[in-house]
């Protein structure tokens, strides 16, 4: 069945029996002393838990059939994500799936099976959604650098990805080198230093793959702030002071009210994004719209749920910290809401 | 040969559910563009009733007045998707809003609530412009705190004798009738005890003022009762339920209060004048901002229009979105203020560009976090019946 | 005395002195009916009233003993327009101080006893505190166009300045044209078109007596505000809804706080401002931050004043929004807050 | 030769309110420069005592360690005109904060309300750093509402015993002493009934927990107290008066809570993020804009310091400048992970930059809006001991 073209109902009933299949592994009311446990580690995730994603299907997702992928389209994808980011998993999931959707057909069997970790090496700047260029090739072997690779330390192998091709190289290649840094929701990212390190060259990246992971992303950015706002609502409720729970102040219900919009606001652009996405629309401006309003939505709500829980928020023991940090962490990648704004306005300059 | 052009003009009174949604917008908008007064395109204040009347009749002959009431009461009995691309396109052509009252309240009343007599002595009024309705909700001490009115109705033999006044009567200069609310049981609790009134302006004991708003535009009134007599079957719906009655009169319309339109006119207005200052470029950040947000606040409201369109009853949470329209209209407000310099001290319009009215926009803009339930008091409102936050 | 340079406390002392003397003509809580008479009338203003102001010596405040005047400082003159701006009196005491200051010792004897007014003619932007060129002069006759002279119909003679002259010309001469506008606050603006108008040259303006002119609008916004708060503090206090006071909703509370806060810093910049002009040092930065922390500060203080007062305050009969309307009038004069952070940013490029 | 360098450097124990302003500012800047060590300037995070030792004890040779007590007890004795300026240049230097409880509320308490016998024991081993101080204010479940605490002290005899558990006291792991509010009359009002005690950390029942912040450093801990006995005269004051003195701990020392000096470092922080990414002009405007307010909340800052310096109390409008404070730091931390991308997302320094850690200003920047009073809190102080809004 073409999932992307069945109608509403189908697919809405699909789409809930996959979020609920995803409780399994990424449950929105899990508790997070696993997440906890793996953190400032490496590799910094659980190859187990890696097994049963990629048992489940999820990894060759928005793959044909014909590749072995489950073709299913960007609403299933994001409603995976969505649940993955409010589960703060620190598996690589999206970046696993840009690796896949980059490499298409030559998609390697191990990669789906979740036996081989492969993730994308695309970027050479602190901001964008550019791929960078500036790898040279000779005789087999690759040389640049790429920078930003999250979770690198997990990896088996990279997807070196430059405008003009797809290289895939062994994560313990002669010739390459990592410089990892520990991030602040307890990751991690790194450079790739490529001197002559030897690469299967595959076919040029299709940019669409990465407006994907974009809007991926900001379904994860909006798991992560529907989540810490659920904790949030729940501390309001039970916290008492000065004789009343907090939640009676008018000033702090306001506060919750102005969060719930944002989240609100969050849902329904990225509603129409998907929308435009899986009806195969030029979805770049869109995209940007999702991905920025996720961003600072996700900042705003999970800043203002540390807050909200006073003093005890500012501690590493309070949970509701770690979706801030997870938020701190997501906005900026494939894009920043800077980025994706001065993207939409050059896209639409000359525009009606 | 166009698709549009290709469709027959709709004739009137014909039932357009019949059409395909795409078929009915497309004949929604070559009619309006063919009827549609152009004196009366984006007038910059709300127009009073005499001057909106060639719409309104035109409407009228076309059987297009009240496209929510059913076919059988003379209207177009549209689903509400389609009633949605009605409005839609004809707030994207700058039709003036009517003098609405009887249309978008008064007549879903009666077809709810009224009597067989009442439905046929004034839906007919309506639909022909005959009679132009207002309403008498708001009082002087129940602003936000509507159930706290005063205004007193007391049963005297076949009659019921009203007192008290009604402030933001809107266009109540114009009307020949107006509803009201009014205390009949005075012992009751807040909600309990209020019914609903149907009196003619021209009783006598109805007094009506005008009310000059900070555009100096004479937009509302105040409408005084002095011992008004009004017969025993003015009332609608059982005594002592009007509370009930009122609180249900708006229905979906609570949609339109958060509609986009107001932010877009906006924003269109600062587009034209950084053009006229010349200064597009310099602002270029500004506005590309504002539109993402205009953007995404139609993403938001697609979200409730469409439980609309499925039929679905609409929630306390819509109150967000008229939250959002309110501050994102006035975000943009400010920001004409902001690039304006003195072109924004103006009263009038800026004399080499007539289209343009910066301050006019920013004065307009400031009510609207305050009428239909001010930003507050929706924030209440979410809190309570939407996060459970309530005392 | 050389009042400047005075101490502390007898300066204070002084000021003092004249803030409660300027209660006759400019009241803080005088009611507002004379200011509503005059709405949207030619002249628009009350010049039995402007021969008080002038009896009072408040016209040649500036001018050095020398010239007639008083010889005060900025101070004393902000606290004037402060008051001034609190009574919403339509008469135009900065325009004409600042006509006076540009002429300096040519000042005619009759400006400075009221029974002349003269108002300048600077700008032909609608932003900014750049004195306009283009006027030019042929046989002791000018020609060229000046914009927004606020409550020109009110004038008897107009100063025409550019940036190598001052023109001091009859407001009935021939060769000049006004067109009037109304302004939202009742008063007007004049666009002066000049052909051919006999003046009288004098010599060229100094540019510190437009930054005065910005520090009095800066302090006549600072009046505003602080009597629109008082007036809302007041309304917060006793309006009942809901069975209480609106100002015992917290919501309520916190933004008069808002409101408080913006009232606080305008005041303390505008002093810092004060004194470096009085201390005779370049405060053209200074001035800038004023001027845009006083615009808008004020525009939002009226605003949520007007705001605060609900459905009543939208009415025209409710005094608060004549605040708002003063504010909107005096926002952009001798530059926008947007102007003038402008001018501070290209002032401060290369400073450590 | 320069006016500064013909100053002769100041003499330790020296009595400096003989030099004017001037002078006095140019004694201090050069001291500074020459006494500070040099590793310790602008640290990241707050410093351990451990970390911050050698910089305290260069202070207490010198005999600046308290700048605020009078000289009779070892302190400098300044005016609040030359403290400020004290501070002005250790802030400008980048002096880091010691561990100063002793200093700013310990010593102060104990010369206001102290016995002869306190005072001798406790003050010269605050000034030579041999004890150093922690707080016992808050508890679990008494936050914002300070008054409501719980734990107890129950007179035994000659005894004290003390039972409950504080939270949130500032480097509690590096002391060796703690000033605990106790409840000792459980039946009194909130306010009344609480009592002033110090309480060496070693004795027995005392149990400290370190409590890592969000940005993973252990800044605070949780002291707990399980029948902790300590003789009749560990307290300070009357019995049942601790509340009043505890709320006067907190004197001039209020205007620290708003001082520009983080808003400030954080926008120095940008700038230099900004001049990292090649990208000073793209944001020319933010920065401007933050630059402007960072410069008006000096001026406004001015505003309370100049009360200080004329000897004036401040009242509970010294709030405002604290919400303004956080508010405004806040704001500037959210713009460096905006300008930031990736680079916010690093725990440590950036590697090719390691002056410049993003993350960690933004994180550090979330509990300035909490402590001292939250504020939400702060706001309602305001609303009712300023504006008269109080129920």
């Amino acid at each position: 069945m073409d999932v992307v073209n069945a109608t509403g109902e189908d697919r809405l009933e699909g789409l809930r029996m996959l979020v609920g299949s995803a409780a399994g592994v990424a449950a929105r009311d899990g508790d997070l002393k696993a997440v906890r446990q793996l953190r400032f580690g490496r590799p910094g995730l659980d190859r187990g838990r890696w097994s049963e994603i990629s048992a489940m299907g999820w990894l060759g997702l928005r793959l044909p059939e014909a590749a072995g992928g489950a073709g299913l389209g960007m609403a299933e994808y994001a409603a995976l994500t969505g649940e993955v980011g409010a589960a703060l998993l620190p598996e690589p999931f999206i970046e696993a799936q840009l690796a896949l959707d980059l490499m298409g057909k030559d998609a390697p069997a191990e990669a789906l099976s979740g036996d081989r970790l492969i993730l994308p090496a695309w970027l050479d700047a602190p901001d964008g959604l550019t791929i960078a260029g500036d790898i040279t090739e000779a005789e087999g072997r690759i040389s640049g650098r790429r920078r930003f690779v999250p979770m690198a330390a997990a990896a088996d192998a990279f997807l070196v990805v430059s405008s003009e091709a797809c290289w895939l190289i062994d994560a313990k290649a002669a010739g390459l080198s990592l410089e990892i840094e520990d991030t602040v929701d307890g990751g991690h990212t790194a450079t790739l230093i490529l001197d002559g390190v030897e690469a299967d060259r595959l076919s040029a990246p299709d940019a669409k793959a990465l407006e994907a992971a974009a809007l991926a992303t900001a379904s994860a950015l909006l798991g992560i702030m529907e989540r810490a706002f659920a904790i949030t609502l729940d501390y309001l409720k039970t916290r008492v002071q000065f004789g009343q729970p907090i939640g009676h102040f008018q000033a702090l219900q306001h506060r919750a009210v102005d969060m719930e919009i944002e989240i609100g606001l969050t849902r329904a652009v990225l509603h129409d994004a998907i929308e435009a996405f899986d009806a195969g629309d030029d979805c770049r401006r869109i995209t940007s719209r999702a991905k920025a309003r996720a961003a600072d939505a996700a900042m705003l709500v999970t800043r203002e749920a540390v807050q909200l829980h006073g003093a005890i928020g500012y501690t590493d023991e309070a949970d509701i910290g770690l979706f801030l940090r997870r938020a701190m962490v997501l906005a900026p990648r494939y894009g920043s809401a800077g980025f994706h704004r001065q993207r939409y306005g050059s896209l639409t300059e000359g525009r009606p | 040969m166009t698709a549009t052009a290709s469709l027959t003009a709709p004739q009137p009174h014909a039932d357009l559910n019949l059409l395909s949604d795409t078929d009915f917008r497309a004949a929604v908008r070559g009619w309006i563009a063919t009827n549609y007064p152009q004196d009366l395109r984006s007038p910059p204040k709300r127009l009073h009733a005499a001057e909106a009347m060639p719409w309104y009749k035109i409407l009228s002959q076309q059987g297009w007045l009240a496209p929510g009431w059913p076919r059988e009461y003379g209207g177009m009995g549209l689903t509400p998707s389609k009633l949605l691309i009605l409005i839609e396109e004809m707030e994207r052509y700058g039709c003036a809003r009517l003098p609405d009252t009887g249309v978008t309240m008064v007549g879903p009343l009666l077809i709810a609530h009224g009597t067989d007599a009442q439905r046929a002595y004034h839906l007919p009024k309506i639909l022909s412009g005959e009679v132009i309705w207002c309403q008498g909700y708001s009082e002087p001490n129940a602003g936000s705190d509507l159930a706290a009115l005063r205004t007193s109705a007391v049963r005297e033999g076949d009659q019921w004798v009203i007192n008290g006044q009604k402030v933001w009567t809107t266009l109540g200069m114009d009307a020949q009738w107006i509803f009201v609310l009014a205390r009949t049981n005075p012992q009751a609790a807040k909600q309990k005890g209020i019914s609903f009134f149907l009196v003619p302006m021209d009783t006598p004991g109805v007094t009506v003022r005008s009310i000059i708003n900070i555009d100096l535009h004479d937009e509302f009134a105040e409408v005084f009762f002095d011992d008004v007599r009004i017969p025993a079957d003015a009332i609608v719906g059982a005594v002592n339920e009007g509370w009930t009655i009122a609180k249900n009169l708006l229905g979906f319309e609570r949609l339109f209060l958060g509609s986009p339109k107001q932010s877009e006119g906006a924003l269109d207005h600062l587009e034209r004048l950084c053009d006229h200052l010349g200064k597009r470029g310099d602002y270029a950040s500004l506005l590309n901002g504002l539109r993402m947000e205009l953007e995404d606040h139609k993403s938001f409201y697609t979200t409730f229009a469409d439980k609309v369109r499925r039929g679905d009853t609409l929630g306390p949470d819509v109150s967000m979105l008229k939250i959002n329209q309110s501050a994102l209209y006035q975000k943009i407000a400010d920001r004409i203020m902001d690039v304006a310099g003195e072109l924004g001290t103006l009263a009038g319009q800026v004399p080499d560009a007539p289209t343009l009215y910066p301050g006019s926009v920013f004065l307009q803009a400031r009510p609207t976090s305050i009428y239909g339930g001010s930003s507050e008091i929706q924030r209440n409102i979410v809190a309570r019946q939407v996060l459970g936050l309530g005392r």
